[in-house]
């Protein structure tokens, strides 16, 4: 059932940039790994070469002992190899199922047996916990809900050994969960699971040896119980790491400098009020479906809504986020490929686009453009080879930072951060925290939205867990535990 | 009174300036032929295109029910089903300008005269350069009707050996794509003593490539088919290029309509062809023709 | 997982639904809609005659659109189509009238010629798809290339005039237009046939999977291994054979091609596409709907011969307000 | 975007570069080459004043191509430029000569119908842009349907045949066609103009950065505080302002609208956008690209007028080949 890997000196070269220097080491039957490594370390890479997506550059790959040259993902999973994809493949155009089996459609005679994948589509996506039916239009789904798809695609395709890379970077603790009992199903029935993460929690959880990358090279493979997080973040980042989190501030005690009353999206959310203080970092917790993406689409004008919307004191209709831009309000979506990035755009025009303004008077100038990027790279740790490059050309982790750069160039005086974390490494991760204390401290609000609870609960003065659409409770930092935030998320309390 | 009598008009769309005269042409006969017999209907219908005209043609006789039919047909051989389709449930059938392929199927026909479109100007333009000199020519878009004012005009020049057609290109009876041409002639021939411009439409856009490239060259531009700004020039004698024209006038379509609508509720025939002739249009006769209220 | 979320999540489902049915109905409404304003306008439009007028004569173009439909869902487009056909039929006409001579039976002449139809669309087809796939040129180009190719060639072929198909062929050929079975014209027979099938092969195969799926994100078809080049090439085949079909219908129609035939053509199969709620991104988009849309243009100029309470002048614009119109009552899928 | 691409986009800054200038140059490359082509058979083609000839008339589709690029960028398309500019054509005329009865000074009347002309062309742009954005409309279906109006309410003012422009204004009017500075025709000037705003406006202000992101991704546009409606709408109001100086141009050549005026351009203008090197699907397009895509397809029909090597039936082959030649040599952006 389960098959062996070997990676030999595999290098890979994009252009005169190399990202894997002589990659060699292997994968044994059955086991799960984890596989670590900083943003743009070269995990996915290494794995888009194994699951045939991409071509090495040096070196090769053997499968049970045999080299192997994949030319495209449909060989490598005739051999057995699946990879769930760090940015989602999905056709949003297409419903679910007919994702699920794209390129392996089940046939009866010369025409599709859709009843058949139907009903096979509705059982893996039970298996992965996803409550949509198969005919839904991918396009209407959420970005929780497309990596549930993602990983169900890849169940339907009986892997011999399946690589999940960063599956829960948008999931929940629940979805979460329910994924880690269909591994451990796989798991017993002998496939071989690779599980790249940076939730360290995770990976100590469910695998049982990591395999750390740095800088495209292979540093070292250890059972994961001989670890701690502290010595595998170390590892994957090559120096010590201090704390993650900063030293909270004491809450400030400013008046209110974003109200929000009785706010409605229809369909979504309803009844909702809060508020944050300058200087306050608010969270947001809840399960996949609480609403807290699209309430705050809604406050933003990005989709209908209506209520009571104070800034300063100042009652607001915002009907776009131009306006809510013009008011200091910037928003960073989930949904990285979909609404935050342009992928096919270079960094610079990414990072200067929502405060273009600021860089033409009335003549754009590049000059000054290059500058904020360097300053952003630096002060984001973006690694990329080449500041002329195309969004697309970044690793995962490093778009995400991109991304957030991008929301902050404005000087937002409050920003939404929606899952500002997804996808990035320990390291980053804590750069980030850093950054958004001392943004804080500056005296912006700063709202957190995030399915990692580790994260509100290390971060924010004060959480706000919805459920089903509406507020179930505003939580301050003295009874802050994890145990509290999913009680009030599934309302068993 | 006469019994009702509906009697349908199928005609190319006013695209172009000859076929807006055709139309204004018809429409005036369907008034003077409504007002004179007040059991008469006329419908008239423009077409942008082969196919339509023979949609068009079916829609008059199930939906209109019309008893006769002039038809301008956009093409000959290509409207030849259709209407021997209009023919066979009984409409009197008279087709205007461009002969069926078929002529059995037709009551009568009515016709301007292509050959002598191209003959005229040929006699005329070789006359004037004394059988000796270079010459240019504009074609339309490419159709039968083209090729056979061609062909008639070739003819002509054969027995001109020391006449030369420089080259013939498609000016499309567009203004804007016979100055193009005419540029690139100006730019290619050093020495053209007349052109023939075959259109009054392609005549104007040859007689601004001309001005603009100040050539003196150039003695005579013959254009084609009496449009009334055309015969206005000739008429005040305003510029010293256009000294001739050869009628071909869209009132065909006014007589066709009138005389079959009069034959009809006479219960006469007319006579099988009707060929309007091209006469040469000159200073002297040009008043004849000019129409000012009519759009060509 | 919490009851409230099963049930919230059953809503979009449903209502996504509702939303698609009322959709799939926009150019129907309109078609429905313009046929009450037809009737009130003449009394005789609402006969069984014009209809199969009509309907007859949208078979050109309702063929032709089915083919588009694909190549647009597949996130291609094709402006040749109307060129294409005209040379077809002239060197389906020529052949004809050459071998007529050598051949007895003018059966087996048209059954040539028309093989020959079918031949030359797969083959001007899989010309465009190999420039586009393996070429890499754009289709805009590509075809806007071949638009001028194809009827520069019939115009040499024709020698500026008109082909014509010998009198004796056409009399045999032209019950293929113009006959009937069960009071319903053959072109229309072969029109149903033709958005049956097309529309069993876009929703029912895996080939119409994959151009749905090229059409909506390419890579991800590309990530699927799904042969994209392949499909794009069968898809521009499939047209050009869909051009082949309404030419056969074509020729005994008017028995003649000549360098204005089937001028335009592109532009209305690609609005009966695009008015049948087709996105012209590609991606998705129904048969029905291209055969509602292809219907609803011809009933508009059927209407406007109908009628003359307009300037003959404006039969233009009133198509294209009621084009904008329809677009406008079943628009809202971006 | 297959392996392979993902590939090539990777190659570094200076591999990057170059591949960018090369593609750059790829229309160049074409127009390059047809030039020596042209010389060698014809000795007049290199000459000064046909060069002036070939940019003088390629002045209108070039500034159409200008504001035609700007609508493909972002991701729409425009089928009606050539019914617009020959409706504004008409009524700049219809005006014109009207109040040259009132207002002494033809200079004062010209300056009139040239004011008329942009102001029409910018209300045009603006009802597309509403109906795009506002309506939920597709582009094609929006222009296709102004398509037809325009020109409809243009046959309908001329009554099917041609609006003459007085005399008297004529010849005052005729130098901003027929005139010249420095050797260099005006419609010339005004074209490098123009394109030199557009290239101003497209890679060095806001608004121009934000055509480009509209047509890369809406979505993410959207999400980024970019206005899109408003963009959107200023886009089609640009290519209207652009077929407003158009048609300024265009009047004083022949004094004359009519219903044929204008026809195709819009096929010319947006080949001209994408044989310069933008894909229509939009994202990212060239200025300089656009202007020498419309030169180049006005020295093709140049060339073809200046010999007599091919039958005149098969100069549109010659041009659909040429075209799909260019489009190769510089293909492989996708
Ligand atoms: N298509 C590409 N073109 C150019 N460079 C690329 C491309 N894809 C990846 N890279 C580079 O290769 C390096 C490795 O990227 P990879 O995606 O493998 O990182 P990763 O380890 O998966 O990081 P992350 O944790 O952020 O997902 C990065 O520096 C990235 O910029
Ligand atoms: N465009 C859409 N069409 C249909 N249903 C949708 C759409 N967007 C969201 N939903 C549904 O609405 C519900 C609420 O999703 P929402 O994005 O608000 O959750 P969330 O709390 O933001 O989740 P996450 O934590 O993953 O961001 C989901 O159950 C989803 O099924
Ligand atoms: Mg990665
Ligand atoms: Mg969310």
């Amino acid at each position: 059932m389960s098959l062996t890997v070997e990676f030999r000196k595999v290098t890979k070269s994009f252009g005169p940039v190399q990202v894997l220097h002589g990659v060699s080491f292997a994968f044994e039957p059955g086991r799960t790994y984890g596989l670590l490594g900083e943003n743009g370390a070269g995990k996915s890479t290494l794995m888009k070469i194994l699951a045939g997506y991409l071509e090495p550059s040096g070196g090769e790959v053997l499968v049970d002992g045999a080299p192997r040259h994949f030319r495209n993902s449909r060989e490598a999973e005739a051999a057995g190899i699946v990879l769930i994809h760090q940015e989602f493949n999905l056709a949003e155009d297409l419903t679910i199922a007919q994702n699920i089996f794209l390129g392996h459609e089940k046939k009866r005679g010369l025409l599709l047996d859709d009843d058949t994948m139907r009903r096979e589509a509705a059982q893996v996506l039970r298996q992965v916990g996803l409550q949509a039916s198969p005919d839904t239009r991918v396009r209407q789904l959420i970005v929780a809900e497309k990596q549930l798809v993602e990983i169900a695609k890849a169940l339907a395709r009986q892997a011999r050994l399946l690589v999940m890379d960063e599956p829960t970077a948008t999931l929940t603790p629940g979805e979460t969960q329910r994924l880690f009992a269909v591994m451990a199903q796989l798991k017993a029935e002998g496939v071989t699971l690779v599980y790249i993460s940076h939730k360290l929690d995770e990976v100590e959880k469910v695998t049982d040896e990591v395999v750390v990358m740095r800088d495209g090279r292979f540093v070292t493979r250890q059972p994961t119980a001989s670890l701690t997080r502290h010595e595998m973040a170390n590892l994957m980042v090559g120096r010590e790491l201090s704390d993650l989190f900063p030293p909270k501030d004491p809450p400030p005690e400013t008046p209110p400098l974003l109200q929000v009353r009785g706010f409605r999206v229809p369909g979504w959310a309803e009844d909702v009020s809060f508020e944050v203080r300058a200087g306050e970092i608010l969270g947001f917790a809840g399960l996949v479906g609480a609403g807290r993406t699209e309430l705050f689409e809604g406050l933003l004008g990005l989709r209908p809504g209506e209520g009571e919307l104070q800034v300063d004191g100042k009652r607001l209709q915002l009907r776009n986020p131009g306006e809510a831009a013009n008011e200091g309000i910037t928003y960073l979506s989930e949904d990285r490929k979909g609404k935050g990035l342009h992928v096919d755009f270079g960094l610079r025009q990414n990072l200067t686009l929502m405060n273009l303004h600021a860089y033409a008077q009335p003549w754009l100038n590049p000059a000054r453009e290059q500058q904020a990027l360097k300053e952003a790279v630096q002060s984001f740790g973006i690694r990329t080879g080449d500041l002329e490059q195309r969004a697309s050309a970044l690793s995962g982790g490093n778009q995400q930072k991109l991304a957030l750069a991008k929301v902050l160039q404005p000087k937002p005086r409050v920003v939404v951060l929606d899952e500002p974390t997804r996808g990035v490494d320990v390291g980053a991760k804590r750069d980030i925290y850093f950054l958004v204390q001392r943004l804080a401290r500056e005296g912006q609000a700063v709202i957190v939205i995030s399915s990692e609870l580790v994260e509100l609960i290390g971060l924010c003065h004060r959480v706000a867990v919805m459920r089903a659409g509406r507020l179930a409770a505003t939580l301050d930092q003295a009874g802050l535990t994890e145990e509290d935030l999913i009680a009030h998320a599934t309302g068993t309390r | 009174q006469a019994k009702k009598e509906v009697l349908g008009v199928s005609m190319p769309a006013a695209t172009h300036s000859f076929m807006a005269g055709a139309v204004y042409w018809a429409n005036e006969a369907k008034k003077d032929l409504e007002k004179a017999h007040p059991g008469m209907q006329v419908i008239v219908k423009t077409a942008a295109n082969a196919s339509e005209q023979a949609s068009q043609l079916q829609d008059l006789v199930t939906v209109n029910k019309i008893t006769s039919l002039v038809v301008f047909p956009f093409e000959s051989a290509a409207l030849t089903k259709p209407v021997a389709q209009v023919k066979s449930k009984g409409v009197y059938v008279t087709v205007v300008d461009r002969g069926l392929t078929d002529p059995s199927i037709q009551d009568a026909y009515v016709a301007g005269d292509n050959t002598a479109f191209g003959k005229i100007p040929a006699e005329y333009i070789a006359k004037s350069l004394n059988g000796k000199g270079n010459i240019v020519a504009l074609r339309g878009i490419p159709t039968t009707l083209d090729n056979e004012r061609m062909d008639a005009f070739n003819a002509v020049m054969k027995g001109y050996p020391d006449i030369k057609l420089l080259d013939a290109k498609h000016g499309n009876w567009n203004r804007d794509d016979a100055f193009k041409v005419m540029q690139d002639y100006l730019t290619r021939f050093k020495d053209i003593d007349a052109v023939w411009a075959a259109d009054d439409d392609m005549a104007v856009g040859v007689l601004k490539a001309i001005e603009q490239s100040k050539r003196k060259d150039i003695k005579l531009v013959f254009g084609g088919a009496g449009a009334k700004g055309a015969i206005k020039t000739l008429m005040d004698g305003s510029d010293p290029l256009i000294q001739a024209n050869v009628s071909y006038s869209p009132k065909f379509m006014y007589d066709a309509i009138k005389m079959t609508g009069e034959a009809r509720l006479k219960g006469e025939k007319l006579p099988a062809n009707n060929i309007i002739p091209s006469v040469l249009i000159t200073k002297q006769n040009a008043k004849d023709f000019y129409f000012p209220n009519s759009p060509f | 997982m919490p009851p409230e979320l099963v049930e919230r999540q059953a809503r979009p489902a449903r209502a996504a639904a509702l939303w698609g049915k009322l959709h799939g109905f926009g150019p129907i409404a309109g078609l429905v809609l313009l046929c009450i304003a037809g009737t009130l306008l003449n009394g005789d439009f609402a006969t069984v005659g014009n209809a199969m007028n009509v309907l007859q004569r949208t078979a050109f173009i309702g063929i032709i659109a089915v083919g588009m439909c694909f190549v647009i869902i597949s996130g291609g487009i094709d402006l040749s189509v109307g060129s294409m056909a005209a040379l077809i039929a002239g060197c389906m006409i020529l052949v004809m009238n050459k071998v007529a001579g050598s051949i007895g039976s003018p059966v087996a002449v048209i059954a040539i010629g028309m093989l020959l139809a079918l031949l030359l669309g797969a083959l001007f087809g899989l010309a465009h798809g190999l420039l586009i796939t393996k070429g890499r040129i754009e289709p805009f180009i590509v075809t806007l290339g071949t638009l001028g190719i194809f009827r520069a060639y019939l115009t040499y072929f024709a020698d500026g005039g008109a082909i014509t198909l010998d009198n004796a062929l056409a009399d045999v050929y032209s019950p293929v237009y113009y006959g009937s079975l069960l009071g319903i014209p053959f072109p229309v027979w072969v029109l149903v046939l033709v958005a049956l099938l097309g529309a069993l092969v876009l929703n029912r195969t895996a080939y119409g999977r994959y151009v749905q799926a090229i059409g909506s994100n390419e890579q991800v078809a590309r990530y699927a291994a799904v042969a994209v080049d392949r499909v794009k090439i069968m898809t521009y085949m499939l047209l050009g054979l869909c051009v082949g079909v309404a030419t056969v219908l074509y020729v005994p129609r008017l028995g003649s091609a000549s360098p204005t035939t089937g001028i335009l053509w592109e532009l209305e199969a690609i609005a009966a596409v695009i008015v049948g709620g087709t996105a012209l991104k590609g991606g998705a988009g129904s048969i029905t709907g291209t055969v509602v849309g292809a219907v609803l243009l011809s009933v508009i100029s059927n209407i406007l011969n109908l009628t003359s309470i307009i300037s003959v002048y404006l039969n233009a614009a009133v198509q294209g307000f009621v084009i904008i119109i329809v677009a406008f009552l079943q628009r809202g899928r971006r």
